[in-house]
């Protein structure tokens, strides 16, 4: 049997630069599995990408109406952007019995929401990234920091959760600003965020967007020097175009201990993308827990094998990395349990989303370099 | 009916209505003659309601009507027609005729969905009434063509026809008779001699053709540079030397041609 | 000089029935294709948005008003359903809700000041206008700000927001019928005096500001933070539930259908009559209100304004009339798309999608014409959802021959841009062979 | 062969002709006037002769070449000079670039000839520098009119030139197009002032529903009762 | 009180960016406002013509720096403009050939050729995408600043900082030049002022033996170099990145209304009006204010607006303009 899995991305629209990494990143797993031949005794996977436009409710539904109705997908990865994610799952997926797990849907309304047990994700809800930026700053004895934020359900939601949290620690929050992506100048946040004042300024964006407008805006009046730099502004991107000019900056996204991450970056490598880009693990690994799940569940249907998500996510059983698919597929055809680890260090937890443990960066000589795990 | 009191009208520096006063008599038609240039249509417009005055008063009956919006005065009873004709062109002629009289029932939506015997008797009515007036224009072989297709002179029709569908108090015409054809202005001015006898219209005309004026005006009142120059009887006007000079002229220099081919 | 209309006259009088069958067979051959889902999925909202170039084609087809603030009217349709139809959140009125019509009666008075200092005074005019607008400024950030902190400290996450008032849903159309006439009252009051471009313009940056406030008043819709789980109008029900109901079983076993596509098929079906029902209702009316003696002056006023005028037509109030019904028509749509997609996201009002895309339906539809409208705007939806599809394909296709290496490579990698490639290119064609529009006014 | 032959014009906007084999001539250095009633295709034969109509049927020579085929730009550079009804003149730019557009083809120094239209409607000095939209309408006339002079054309057609200008504005105009044809240069034109006009004109020509019902000279013509009664006016 | 660290403080952050800014949409606007006023249609494909110009442009660039080509301090782009250019034009002109001149021939109304190049925006927009991607590129060499934030503290003690960038320098002085020439162009030559008749009245234009297609290429030709500086020159600012010259359009289309269409000296105008506003009334005034009244002290940040709406104030102030100048600062056109 070829088993057809939707990919839904915005493939057009304000993140379509992030957008083809992470579909990649899903395709690599898909394309492991198949050529392994171990699935559910030889079945083939087949991608269908879609595009989602990562703003537009209505086509992104569309689109995912056609991979459920017409292509008979058996699961999704995706959506990309929460509010997109919302409306095609309770709209598509959830009536229509179809597993979603999205790789970077993390709007804190996604914890809650109603999908029958059919929504996962494989990135952690914003809620808890804002209480690790905390602790890091902290630590590195700031006491006082601006914030700016890119306006989407993503950046206000960590911009608040952080917030929220600082000041619960003692930190002072000098100004919470608000930057739309994609505009052609960001002179006016700067101003403001400069005359706000603080040790330090939180880029609560994304690189390719308007974080980096605001980071060379900052940098180049003089107004900041330090950043703290959350998951969406963490990327290869960061490193050829500031270089050394962030030196002393620090930051944090959700990542797992180098081994299952280190070993993807090279399998991507192999495959021509850039395995480091955001969300792209988190979408290896969200396209390679519903195969795995379908093996367990020895059931291409999703109304069965959403149950198994959650088993072969989490302890116990053997460790699975990035690359190991097939033994994955080989232990739970006998029967036995899995951990799949992957990319990720993929913990599902609540009601199946990641747990999220943190990688701290920080960036010296223009290189971002891990500090620790947390 | 009319008086217009020191009416001034400016253009940036420039004064195209310079300090005129003038009356218009209830049951006249009369003549506003003038060079190019003079204020004519400028003082018209100001009168129409399309230009509000720099300073001076108009008004109609005794009412001050300076600064009324054209559709108000059109309520009053007060008309007028455009120099260069303001036809709507993706319509057709006979709708141009049609749109005119004002508090048509149909004009509302309300009416439009939920009273429609009242509108198809009122419409029928006033298609009648536009088939007369075309053909008394000589142009009802025109009636269902686009009016933007029109001769230039058959637009010219078309917007005096467009007083005709109501019935006004004060119609002002603004160059009827340029590119009408002579014989049929003749006509044209039988009519308005007519509508002023047999209905009462007061008019003002602004006309080049002198025929025409002093067939039809009296009094005649001369504008030059903004001002009022003279006024009268078209006769005593047309032997005004101030009037000859700026604006009548003494005729061709060259009465005869001798081309070269001759 | 000559207006000509080329291609005006082809096809007569069975032109219209012949392009709508055209568009039928369209959706039929989706149907058979990809299956009555998905082809449901383009219908309802291709109805919506024949709705929404309805209400466009009002200002621009029978009045010459340029709006391209459509965006944001459809927004504040949107807003409807999440006040109306919406729970309210528990304690969110008494901790800010005073304070916030307290600050909006403070708005109020201040604006109703500085109108009539202009009106009255005639020394320091400026001067003291300026004065109470700061002074009132300020004192309405006094009381706003503290109770929109109130409200939105209400369980951030899920509320953080007034909520709504837990009306039934089909009601809340006319309400966001209403909520987008009240804004075009304000903005037809002040813009309508501007023409064509310029009025187009002002209305652009009307749109972007009404879809700024929604997405920064969290008070009010929760902002970016999107309001979701928003309930669905009577009669459609949720496929979950059908799918447990016993008595939809049996009738499904009945028929031997399967219940997982037949509920899904059932709820989409249901949204399309509700949606068909508003839809023909409004045709009916518009189509009486254009061939009314209102229609011709209308037209009357659109062809000449100076001339309609002059005629004894308040051509003013008419703009007004008819640029508040039109977004009155456009708010309606969007009110129905929000309670069709069930979720209200604030930053997904994009102009290029929801101004531009609609123009597109009404041009390429035949501004003027009603009927055209309609068709437009069912066409252009079906293109914009399959372009697609169709665009990677043609890739696909483009680059079958081409020898493996980077180019290929880049190609594929490109393909999704094909969409925009795509959709561009049937606009084109549709405006190249009918440029007044596939069903041309007469 | 006449300087203009334009012989047997047939041809409308759409489907239904305006024209029926229409013929109209003039002889150089002549003055040749077409009258008729509003709506008889007076100025479509003026678009038919200047390129602007096609033609079912007819043909146009102009100095024994025929012209039939070339468009109106072409016909320009032929030396036509065309001043059309409406629409005649180029509103927001001022009335001395009017002017100049006028001489756009010449390559010579075209400042004597601007001199000249200025002293013939010596109001247009006094606005050269204000923008022809903003003039009345018998100054936008006299602009068109001034715009056609500069481009020194050996054929000068004027649609209504006289239409909406004062009496003495009217005069120095005929004269001053007597002047012209003077000079060897022909003239079509229409006119409404019919009287006048055919006083000036060596030939008339009575255009009634696109065709031609009576063409002789203007003496000829202006001493015909019936015509005076019909179209003239009495 | 400290003068000269709040008026450098203003000067940092609200007039050299705004100028710089204003600079770079004044440019786009040209282009706007030069093909509404000549073929009389707002173009939205104008985003993406600049788009467009610029990939080529980088495109060219990286030849040049692969070749090891340079342009001592200044960017190398500024090498590959001509080039990126003559790629534009070329691309405009087909354009016009395939698409734009069959709407002239059947004179479709404005609205039918807006929406045309709402069509030709979407095929451009995927042209771009196809040929250069949807990463942000960043391609500026050469010196950066003119005066750079450090430098200007260790000079002058000052503890405010003042920063210029060179890219900001050579934005506003092209546009200077740019809108010079073009007024020139247009006010003074032939062939400017028969673009202008062709655009006041077509059928005259004809008949005065102005050569229409001669027109409408040079438009178009000037309309893809003004597009290209344009784009080029933002692209060395900021970065480049295709979707944001769509996002460039609306800030573009209001300084070309705000200003009057058609008219170049609007557009300048328009360009720096929406970018001071956008910069200044959400500037937080706090830290002036502590510069200038000794003692204060505030938690108040001393801003009008917050920067969520700096867009709608910049729209805000537009609709202003225009309610009191109902076609803009200069007088434009309308069709
Ligand atoms: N909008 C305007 N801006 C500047 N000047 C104007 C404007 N409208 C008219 N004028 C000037 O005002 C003067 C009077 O114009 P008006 O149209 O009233 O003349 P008129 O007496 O009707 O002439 P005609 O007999 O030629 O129609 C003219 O010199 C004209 O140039
Ligand atoms: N653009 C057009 N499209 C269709 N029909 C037209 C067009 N222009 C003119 N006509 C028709 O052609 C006929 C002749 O028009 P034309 O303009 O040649 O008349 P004319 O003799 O110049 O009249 P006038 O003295 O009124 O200017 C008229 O009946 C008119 O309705
Ligand atoms: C692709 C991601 C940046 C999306 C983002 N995390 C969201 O929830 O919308
Ligand atoms: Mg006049
Ligand atoms: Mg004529």
């Amino acid at each position: 049997e070829d088993i057809k899995m939707g990919i839904s991305m915005g493939f057009t629209g304000p993140l379509e630069s992030i957008a083809p990494p992470i579909a990649a990143g899903a395709e690599l797993a898909m394309k492991e599995v198949s050529d392994s031949g171990k699935l559910l005794g030889g079945d083939t996977v087949t991608p269908v990408r879609g595009d989602s436009t990562c703003v537009d409710a209505a086509a992104a539904t569309a689109t995912v109406e056609r991979m459920v109705t017409s292509e008979g997908v058996k699961g999704i990865v995706g959506g990309m952007c929460s509010g997109e994610t919302i409306a095609s799952l309770t709209n598509v997926a959830v009536p229509n019995g179809v597993v979603m797990i999205s790789p970077s849907a993390t709007s804190p309304a996604l914890s809650t929401i109603e999908d029958n047990g059919l929504f996962f994700r494989t990135s952690p809800s914003d809620a808890r990234q804002g209480e690790v930026m905390t602790d890091i700053i902290m630590e590195h004895g700031i006491k006082s920091v601006a914030v700016t934020y890119t306006n989407n359900d993503y950046g206000k939601g960590l911009a608040d959760s952080f917030a929220e949290a600082f000041k619960a620690k003692g930190g002072t929050v000098t100004i919470v600003a608000a930057h739309e992506d994609g505009k052609a100048d960001y002179s006016a946040e700067v101003g403001a965020l400069a005359a706000a004042g603080g040790d330090a300024l939180v880029v609560a964006g994304y690189v390719d967007q308007g974080g980096s407008g605001i980071l060379r805006g900052a940098l180049d009046t003089g107004a900041f020097s330090t950043f703290v730099l959350p998951d969406g502004m963490v990327a290869a991107t960061l490193e050829k175009n500031f270089g050394t000019e962030l030196d002393g900056s620090f930051g944090q996204m959700p990542a797992s201990e180098g081994e299952g991450k280190d070993a993807f970056i090279a399998l991507a490598k192999t495959a021509g993308f850039d395995g480091s880009s955001i969300y792209s693990a988190e979408a290896y690994d969200a396209a390679a827990l519903m195969l795995l799940a379908m093996q367990a569940a020895k059931s291409t249907d999703p109304k069965v094998y959403k149950d198994k998500i959650m088993d072969v996510a989490n302890a116990p059983g053997e460790k699975i990395m990035p690359g190991e698919l097939a033994k994955g597929l080989e232990l739970l055809a006998e029967g036995k349990d899995i951990d799949y680890v992957g990319a990720t260090s993929v913990e599902l937890i609540g009601a199946g989303e990641s747990a999220g443990t943190f990688r701290e960066i920080a960036i010296k000589d223009g290189k971002i370099e891990t500090v620790t795990y947390r | 009916m009319i008086r217009v009191e020191n009416l001034h009208k400016h253009f940036g520096g420039f004064h195209a209505v310079d300090g005129a006063s003038l009356e218009i008599a209830t049951g006249s038609i009369t003549g506003l003659i003038g060079p190019n240039g003079a204020g004519k249509s400028t003082l018209f417009n100001v009168i129409a309601g399309v230009h509000k005055p720099t300073s001076g008063t108009v008004t109609m009956d005794g009412e001050d009507i300076t600064g009324l919006p054209p559709h108000e005065l059109f309520h009053k009873g007060l008309l007028r027609t455009f120099q260069i004709a303001h036809e709507f062109p993706t319509m057709t002629v006979r709708e141009n005729l049609m749109m005119v009289p004002g508090g048509q029932t149909g004009e509302t939506l309300w009416n439009a969905w939920f009273q429609r015997g009242r509108i198809a008797e009122e419409e029928a009515a006033l298609l009648k009434k536009a088939d007369e007036v075309l053909d008394f224009l000589t142009i009802s072989h025109l009636k269902d063509e686009r009016a933007g297709n029109l001769s230039g002179g058959q637009k010219k029709l078309l917007e005096l026809g467009r007083t005709m569908m109501v019935e006004a108090k004060i119609v002002f015409l603004d160059e009827v008779g340029a590119g009408v054809n002579r014989t049929l202005l003749n006509t044209i001015g039988d009519a308005i001699v007519r509508l002023n006898k047999e209905r009462g219209y007061t008019f003002c005309v602004i006309e080049h053709d002198m025929d025409f004026i002093g067939r039809l005006c009296d009094p005649v009142i001369v504008m030059a540079e903004g001002k009022v120059l003279a006024e009268g009887t078209p006769d005593t006007i047309m032997q005004n030397e101030a009037v000859i000079e700026a604006y009548l002229g003494r005729g061709l220099k060259n009465k005869v041609k001798t081309g070269a081919a001759q | 000089m000559s207006t000509r209309q080329p291609g005006a006259a082809r096809g007569g009088k069975l032109r219209a029935p012949l392009l709508f069958a055209a568009m039928a067979a369209l959706i039929a051959i989706e149907a058979a294709t990809t299956g009555w889902n998905g082809a449901l999925v383009i219908v309802n909202m291709g109805l919506i948005s024949a709705i929404l170039a309805l209400g466009v084609n009002m200002q621009w087809g029978y009045a010459g008003l340029f709006n391209t603030g459509v965006v944001g009217f459809i927004a504040l349709g949107g807003l409807g359903p999440v006040l109306v139809s919406m729970k309210p959140t528990p304690g969110a009125f008494s901790a800010g809700g005073w304070g916030i019509l307290i600050a909006f009666a403070i708005a109020l008075v201040t604006i109703m000041a500085a109108v009539w200092l202009n009106r009255h005074l005639t020394r320091m005019k400026g001067l003291a206008i300026l004065a109470v607008l700061i002074a009132g400024f300020f004192l309405y950030r006094a009381v706003f700000d503290p109770a929109v902190a109130a409200i939105q400290a209400i369980n951030p996450a899920s509320a953080g927001y007034l909520g709504g008032l837990g009306l039934p849903t089909l009601l809340s159309w006319p309400v966001g019928a209403l909520l987008a006439a009240g804004a075009a009252w304000v903005v037809g009051k002040t813009a309508l005096g501007l023409r064509s471009d310029y009025l187009a313009v002002a209305t652009l940056g009307i749109g972007e500001i009404i879809v700024a406030v929604l997405k920064n008043e969290e008070w009010l819709d929760r902002g970016v933070l999107n309001v979701t789980g928003i309930p669905r109008p009577w009669p459609v029900p949720y496929e979950v539930d059908l799918q447990a109901d016993p008595g939809f079983l049996e009738r499904v076993a009945a028929f031997g259908l399967d219940p997982v596509t037949t509920s899904t098929i059932t709820v989409k079906l249901l949204y399309g009559a509700l949606f068909a029902a508003v839809l023909l209702v409004l045709i009916w009316a518009l189509q009486l209100a254009l061939n009314s003696p209102w229609g011709r002056m209308m037209r009357a006023i659109r062809d000449n304004e100076v001339a309609a005028e002059a005629m004894g037509k308040n051509v003013t109030g008419r703009h007004l009339q008819i640029f508040i019904l039109g977004c009155a028509v456009i708010g309606l749509a969007g009110a129905m798309m929000i309670s069709l997609d069930g979720q209200m996201t604030p930053s997904s009002y994009n102009p290029l999608r929801y101004t531009f895309l609609i123009w597109v339906m009404v041009i390429v539809g035949g501004s003027g014409n009603n009927w055209g409208s309609v068709l437009g705007g069912m066409l252009i939806w079906f293109v914009w959802i399959k372009a697609e599809v169709w665009g990677p394909q043609i890739m696909h296709v483009v680059t079958a021959t081409l020898a493996d290496g980077p180019l290929k490579q880049h190609l594929v990698d490109s393909a999704p841009h094909m969409r925009l490639v795509m959709m561009g290119l049937i606009l084109l064609l549709v405006l190249r062979f009918s440029p007044r529009g596939l069903l041309p006014e007469k | 062969m006449s300087f203009l032959d334009a012989s047997s014009m047939t041809g409308g906007y759409g489907a239904a002709d305006i024209l029926h084999d229409c013929t109209l001539k003039v002889e150089k250095g002549q003055i040749a006037v077409i009258v008729g009633p509003n709506g008889a295709g007076k100025s479509t034969a003026m678009k038919a002769v200047f390129g602007m109509l096609r033609l079912r049927a007819g043909k146009v020579t102009l100095d024994g070449e025929d012209i039939t085929g070339l468009s109106p730009q072409e016909r320009v550079r032929k030396g036509m000079g065309f001043v059309p009804q409406v629409n005649n003149v180029f509103p927001t730019m001022s009335v001395e670039e009017n002017l100049e557009m006028g001489a756009f083809i010449r390559t010579d120094d075209f400042r004597d000839t601007m001199e000249q239209v200025y002293d013939l409607f010596p109001i247009l000095r006094e606005k050269r520098f204000q923008n022809a939209g903003e003039l009345s309408g018998g100054q936008r006339q006299q602009v068109a009119v001034g715009r056609a002079l500069m481009t020194k054309p050996k054929l000068l057609m004027l649609d209504e030139p006289t239409a909406g200008v004062s009496p003495i504005v009217m005069d120095e105009l005929f004269d001053r197009i007597i002047e012209v044809a003077r000079t060897g240069i022909s003239i079509l034109m229409v006119e409404q002032n019919a009287r006048q006009a055919l006083e000036i004109a060596d030939m008339g020509y009575v255009l009634v529903q696109g065709a031609n019902r009576y063409t002789d000279t203007g003496a000829a013509l202006m001493a015909d009762p019936e015509v005076r009664r019909t179209f003239l006016g009495g | 009180m400290d003068i000269l660290n709040a008026l450098v403080a203003i000067l940092n952050y609200v007039v050299v960016p705004a100028t710089a800014y204003g600079a770079q949409l004044a440019l786009g606007a040209l282009g706007v406002t030069l093909i509404y006023g000549i073929l009389r249609f707002s173009n939205f494909a104008h985003g993406d013509t600049m788009a467009f110009g610029t990939a080529i442009t980088i495109l060219i660039t990286w030849a040049l720096q692969a070749a090891g080509i340079g342009f001592g301090p200044l960017p190398t782009a500024l090498l590959a403009l001509p080039f990126g250019i003559a790629a534009t034009a070329l691309l405009v002109l087909g354009t016009d050939k395939i698409v734009y001149s069959y709407y002239r021939k059947v004179r479709a109304a404005p609205v039918v050729l807006t929406m045309v190049s709402v069509g030709v925006m979407f095929v451009m927009n995927g042209l771009t995408r196809v040929l250069i991607g949807v990463d942000e590129i960043k391609f500026a060499d050469g010196a950066r600043f003119l005066i750079s934030a450090q430098e200007f503290k260790k000079a002058t003690g000052l503890a405010e900082p003042l920063a210029i960038r060179s890219t900001q320098a050579i934005t506003v002085v092209t546009a200077a030049l740019v809108v010079a020439a073009l007024f020139w162009f247009l006010a003074k030559t032939r062939t400017g002022k028969s673009m202008r008749a062709f655009s006041d009245n077509e059928d005259l234009a004809l008949l005065s033996g102005i050569n229409p297609s001669r027109v409408v290429a040079m438009t178009w030709i000037i309309a893809a170099a003004l597009a290209t500086i344009a784009g080029t020159l933002y692209g060395l600012d900021k970065s480049f990145k295709a979707f944001n010259y769509f996002q460039l359009l609306l800030p573009v289309f209001a300084a070309a209304i705000v200003g009057g269409l058609g008219n170049p000296l609007g557009a300048i105008a328009g360009g720096f009006i929406i970018a001071y506003s956008e910069v200044a009334v959400t500037y937080a005034w706090k830290k002036v204010a502590i510069y200038l009244i000794p003692g204060f002290q505030s938690d108040s940040l001393l801003q009008l607006l917050s920067t969520e709406y700096k867009f709608a104030v910049s729209f805000t102030i537009l609709i202003i303009v225009l309610l009191f100048k109902p076609t803009g600062l200069f007088k434009g056109k309308s069709v």
